[in-house]
């Protein structure tokens, strides 16, 4: 038997769609609450499938000072519901993304969230000098990367550390700047608080769970180094549960939840626990094309919902 | 959710001059050829048109405990069918080995930006060990097809010879053994003292794919050489289409990525056998 | 085509089974390396289900000095591959546990872990004082739930407090004393080493992640208490890196690790990661005779590595 | 894994004198009772021979996204089969109601310790609203089975009335009403004006399962007239069996677990209508 009370209709992504519903992260709007999340993206792989200025964001793999080549592979398994990664940060730099993928971003009229990516606070800060004057709409300051390490841990860890870089990095640019937070903390709200008392315009969350497999025929880590970063649907509830608790105690920071969403129904559930938008991550090595369809999906479900769609689109959350 | 699963992504996103997303397809055939290897054969107009010697597919289980994309390589292509030749190694595999003729099961491809170079008119060996042999079957296939070069397969096997009958038709000559009478170099190594290296005049070209040890060895016979010699790599993989960087080897230029910039680098990218 | 890798035979888990592999956990033997996890175990339910003094030990619901209500319902949902909880820590008090659960466990020859619940110091003190001499063979000291709240957060978050309150439990007892510590720190190898270095002779991770849903119907959440805690097959790579991070700084402590466990695979990939023994709990709600499933499967897998069965009967571990 | 799920783990579980565990069991029969309402059936020799009323099943989808277990009051018995009667209102609902005549889904139960006491001689009063009628049904058709009591059922609809045929062959009376015409608190007035509220020289007594307002209702209909009244509560759940406090509700005697403390619970121990 089957109860036909889901709408199975079959929509055609690839036809011209005029967005519904909008919102407005830091006084940027974006076309659709749904964009990409940083390291799951890269223009020259994901145009071959589909128009990325179609999104609401495109965020940009982290860039630092100069190329990094990351951690060595294997980089990746898979858990229970989820992806493990530890990329460790690879990129060709920041020269190159302001040649490269940004021009090429923004030549099609994508809304662009630069990833900043840094080692100790003068990386970040040798990447925001430069990309200070870029065409990027937005900075996403990641200080939560958990495969690579910054004295031990990730800054966003430690709110006073944070403090300090977001007070070198806040007088370097006036474009809006979020600041990307880990899960992996004792109390997620003291980072945010530290984030947006010093200067941050928006917070994004959640980076990877730090996470391990090991193989049970050799008995040794399948990753090369040992722990990753766990993403995909199975961490759905825990990036719900910081965007809620931070939302409780940050009223007005718009926040972009990130974590675990496939579909325009958690996207959904982002944006009712008050986050203003969102971003699909690991979605995007399942089936290249799951931005978009979140973001339609999206845009329907929020045809039921005026309230909330109206709060977005004016820059409000549900919360 | 709004949307389903259906091959009409395939001719939607065609139409729209994008590269087809996950789509579902159909299984026209499976079995096992030896134990636990398994051929499935499923109909996929658009990768049966497009599928290059040394690309694979991601195929997806359908259960979601398991997300992650499981590469194959592209053995054979007949009209809209399309074969993979896997081992079951785990429970991805265990998973897909269990279906049916008729299911549908998840598929995302061709990928691999650079496949095997066949172009040029030469005398081909194409060297595999073990499940390497998929790649080399589609190379001989492409050959054949083009009618110019020669074509020497030179597989080597666990036990069971699976795939000698697969590339016969194909090829020109198929020399095979199993491990215990040997490995590829033996091979090669007769294939040299029976035959020179020079066939009909046309120049040889290594096309290789195997385990590690295995490739780094022929590697090193074609070095000694001054052969040709291109060689399809393995990683772990996420996204399989250049998204994720998380498929990376080492190689000369830097740490480069097994589904974008590969999977076939020379070895002198790989720097082997200097 | 159904290919014969996986050996389909069926075994009948109430025949009688002699148990090829133990393990030792501060000096106490189990008779295989598979326990029970708090909350998920409750003698006067699971006793219909099978015989439960065949486990390597029971583990049973965290007991506070007075019977406790907890959280008003809904207290579950679910999120992909998981459970989310927020009980509170409900249940009839020490008194009663001493008089009911215990004497009955004991009774049929179960290996037992009394787990200990508190809000303050002065609640761990009055239970552990009232277990100091009872026939559990163990005490798991739960300072890692994240449905109570301890002065804002549960003690196991704070290595100074957890300092403090071992040193006040220390001394009132000589049974081997575990301490179960969060996966919600910045650094569980903190709080872990401070338990260790305040007497704690073993140590168990992890308890459950922080997590939410809500309804997207309404936009409000689905549990009563807001947040829960996520457990089941979602939280096991974030299990397994902690038991591989506590046992790379702490060599020689005994662990026993938890989280995501519903088959023998999966325990033994926490034994490659250093747990000495795991307990399983969310698989018990979807299967009763989970526990006894997992043991019997890993005492199968256990036949195929005697190096690392030999480690564990005689309390060490693979690392 | 080294154990398949197979039914006979409910006959080994037995024969060592213990309660089955979680087991596949095949659907005989699925079919839509009204938009959106499935009754399935399934062979459990188990679950057949000793289901009591409102006792309870929990069902397992086949997609591990969804671990928990869905609970559904057991409706109906025939011989080894057993009935069930759910809205499709979720995800996991919808997965159930997608299977087919043939496939297998995964069973725990009977579960509840305690439920309606049908043991004594009265006039029963089925009271329903929307599903709550399954252990009703049930309820229903055990005293008639017994044969000794006379049974009114009283069901309130949203509108298709998609139980009134089923309990029918089990009840004396059957009255029943959608929401545009009443509630069943309408109905029990009716009930008590036209043939009062003894018969045959019978006590009533109240058996209710429905929607909270709905049993809240009755409870103080009930009690105005000082009759006895079990009502039959639901609860988001954990386990089913009573291992895991996730499934309570405030009662007069403290926070008590629906799945082993009830599901069926005087309204005296609910504090209503007092
Ligand atoms: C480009 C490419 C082509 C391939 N072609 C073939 C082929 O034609 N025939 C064949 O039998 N095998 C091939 N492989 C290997 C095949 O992808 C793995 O054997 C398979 O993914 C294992 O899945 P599993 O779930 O059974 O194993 P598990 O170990 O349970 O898988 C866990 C995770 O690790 C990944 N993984 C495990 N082993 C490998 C591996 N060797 N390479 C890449 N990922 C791995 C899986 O994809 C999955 O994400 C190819 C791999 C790559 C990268
Ligand atoms: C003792 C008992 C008997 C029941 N008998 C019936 C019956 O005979 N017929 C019927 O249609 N329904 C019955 N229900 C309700 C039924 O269990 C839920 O409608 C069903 O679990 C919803 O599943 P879902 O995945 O479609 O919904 P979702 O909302 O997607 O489910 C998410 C989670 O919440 C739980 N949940 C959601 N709603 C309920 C609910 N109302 N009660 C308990 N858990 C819920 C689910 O089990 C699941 O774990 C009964 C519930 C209980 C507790
Ligand atoms: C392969 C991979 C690479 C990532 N790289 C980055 C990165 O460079 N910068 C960053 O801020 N986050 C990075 N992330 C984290 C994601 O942006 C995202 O926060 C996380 O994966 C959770 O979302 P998801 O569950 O939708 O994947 C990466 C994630 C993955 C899976
Ligand atoms: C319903 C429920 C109740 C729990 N109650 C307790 C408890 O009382 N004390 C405790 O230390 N842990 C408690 N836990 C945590 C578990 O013991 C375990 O640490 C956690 O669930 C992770 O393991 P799992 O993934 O196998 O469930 C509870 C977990 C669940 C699901
Ligand atoms: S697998 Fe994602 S870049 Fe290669
Ligand atoms: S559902 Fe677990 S105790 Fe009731």
């Amino acid at each position: 038997m089957t109860a036909n009370t889901n709408s199975n209709e079959h929509v055609n992504l690839y036809e011209p769609h005029e967005w519904k519903h909008s919102t407005k992260v830091a006084g940027v709007t974006w076309k659709n609450p749904v964009g990409t999340a940083s390291g799951t993206f890269q223009y020259a792989a994901v145009r071959w499938f589909y128009d990325v200025s179609q999104l609401g964001a495109v965020c940009t793999k982290g860039v630092s000072p100069v190329p990094w080549e990351g951690n060595p592979s294997p980089r990746t398994t898979e858990g229970p519901a989820s992806n493990l990664n530890a990329v460790g940060l690879q990129n060709p730099g920041v020269d190159h993304y302001l040649v490269d993928d940004l021009p090429k971003l923004k030549k099609i009229g994508a809304t662009v969230i630069a990833n900043v990516a840094g080692h100790c606070d003068e990386d970040y800060c040798e990447v925001v000098a430069k990309l200070a004057d870029c065409d990027a709409d937005m900075l996403e300051i990641n200080v939560s990367c958990p495969n690579v390490t910054h004295g031990g841990m990730s800054v966003g860890t430690d709110p006073v550390a944070l403090s300090k870089l977001m007070d070198k990095l806040r007088p370097m640019t006036d474009k809006p700047m979020i600041v990307k937070l880990t899960p992996n903390v004792t109390d997620i709200t003291a980072p945010a608080r530290s984030a947006v008392e010093h200067g941050a315009d928006a917070l994004s969350m959640i980076n990877t769970l730090l996470g391990m497999r090991l193989n049970i025929k050799t008995g040794e880590p399948i990753i090369a180094n040992r722990t990753g970063g766990v993403s995909g649907p199975a961490v759905l509830p825990v990036g719900i549960a910081a965007v809620y608790r931070v939302r409780t105690v940050l009223p007005e920071v718009p926040i972009i939840g990130i974590g675990g969403i496939d579909t325009g129904e958690k996207a959904l559930e982002y944006l009712y626990a008050g986050a203003n938008a969102v971003e699909v991550g690991a979605a995007a090595l399942f089936d290249p094309v799951a931005p978009l369809r979140v973001a339609r999906e999206l845009d329907d479900l929020l045809d039921d919902r005026p309230e909330l769609a109206a709060k977005l689109a004016a820059g409000q959350t549900w919360r | 959710m709004t949307f389903t699963r259906t091959y009409d992504v395939v001719d939607e996103a065609v139409a729209a001059g994008y590269f087809p997303p996950r789509h579902p397809v159909v299984i026209t055939a499976i079995d096992e050829l030896a134990p636990g290897v398994v051929r499935m054969a499923f109909r996929d107009p658009y990768i049966a048109e497009h599928a290059r010697p040394a690309q694979f597919v991601n195929l997806f289980t359908d259960d979601e405990m398991m997300l992650m994309p499981r590469p194959f390589g592209v053995s054979e292509v007949n009209g809209d069918e399309v074969s993979i030749i896997f081992a079951v190694v785990g429970k991805g595999t265990a998973n897909l080995a269990a279906k049916q003729v008729g299911d549908s099961v998840d598929v995302l491809g061709p990928l691999g930006m650079h496949p095997f170079k066949v172009k040029d008119k030469a005398h081909y060996v194409l060297v595999a060990g073990g499940l390497g042999v998929p790649p080399l079957i589609c190379a001989a296939q492409k050959l054949y097809d083009a009618g110019e070069s020669k074509v020497t397969a030179v597989f080597g096997y666990r036990d069971v010879k699976f795939a000698d009958d697969i590339v016969a038709p194909y090829a020109d000559n198929v020399l095979s053994i199993d491990n215990e009478h040997g490995n590829v170099v033996t091979l090669l190594d007769q294939l040299e003292s029976e035959n020179g290296l020079i066939v009909d005049g046309l120049d040889t070209v290594l096309l290789v794919c195997g385990p590690l040890p295995m490739m780094k060895a022929v590697a090193a016979w074609a070095a000694k050489r001054d052969l040709a010699c291109q060689l399809s790599m393995e990683q772990r993989m996420g996204c399989g289409y250049g998204t994720c960087v998380l498929c990376t080897i080492d190689t000369v230029d830097g740490r480069l990525k097994v589904c974008s910039d590969g999977p076939v680098f020379s070895r002198e990218q790989l720097g082997w056998g200097e």
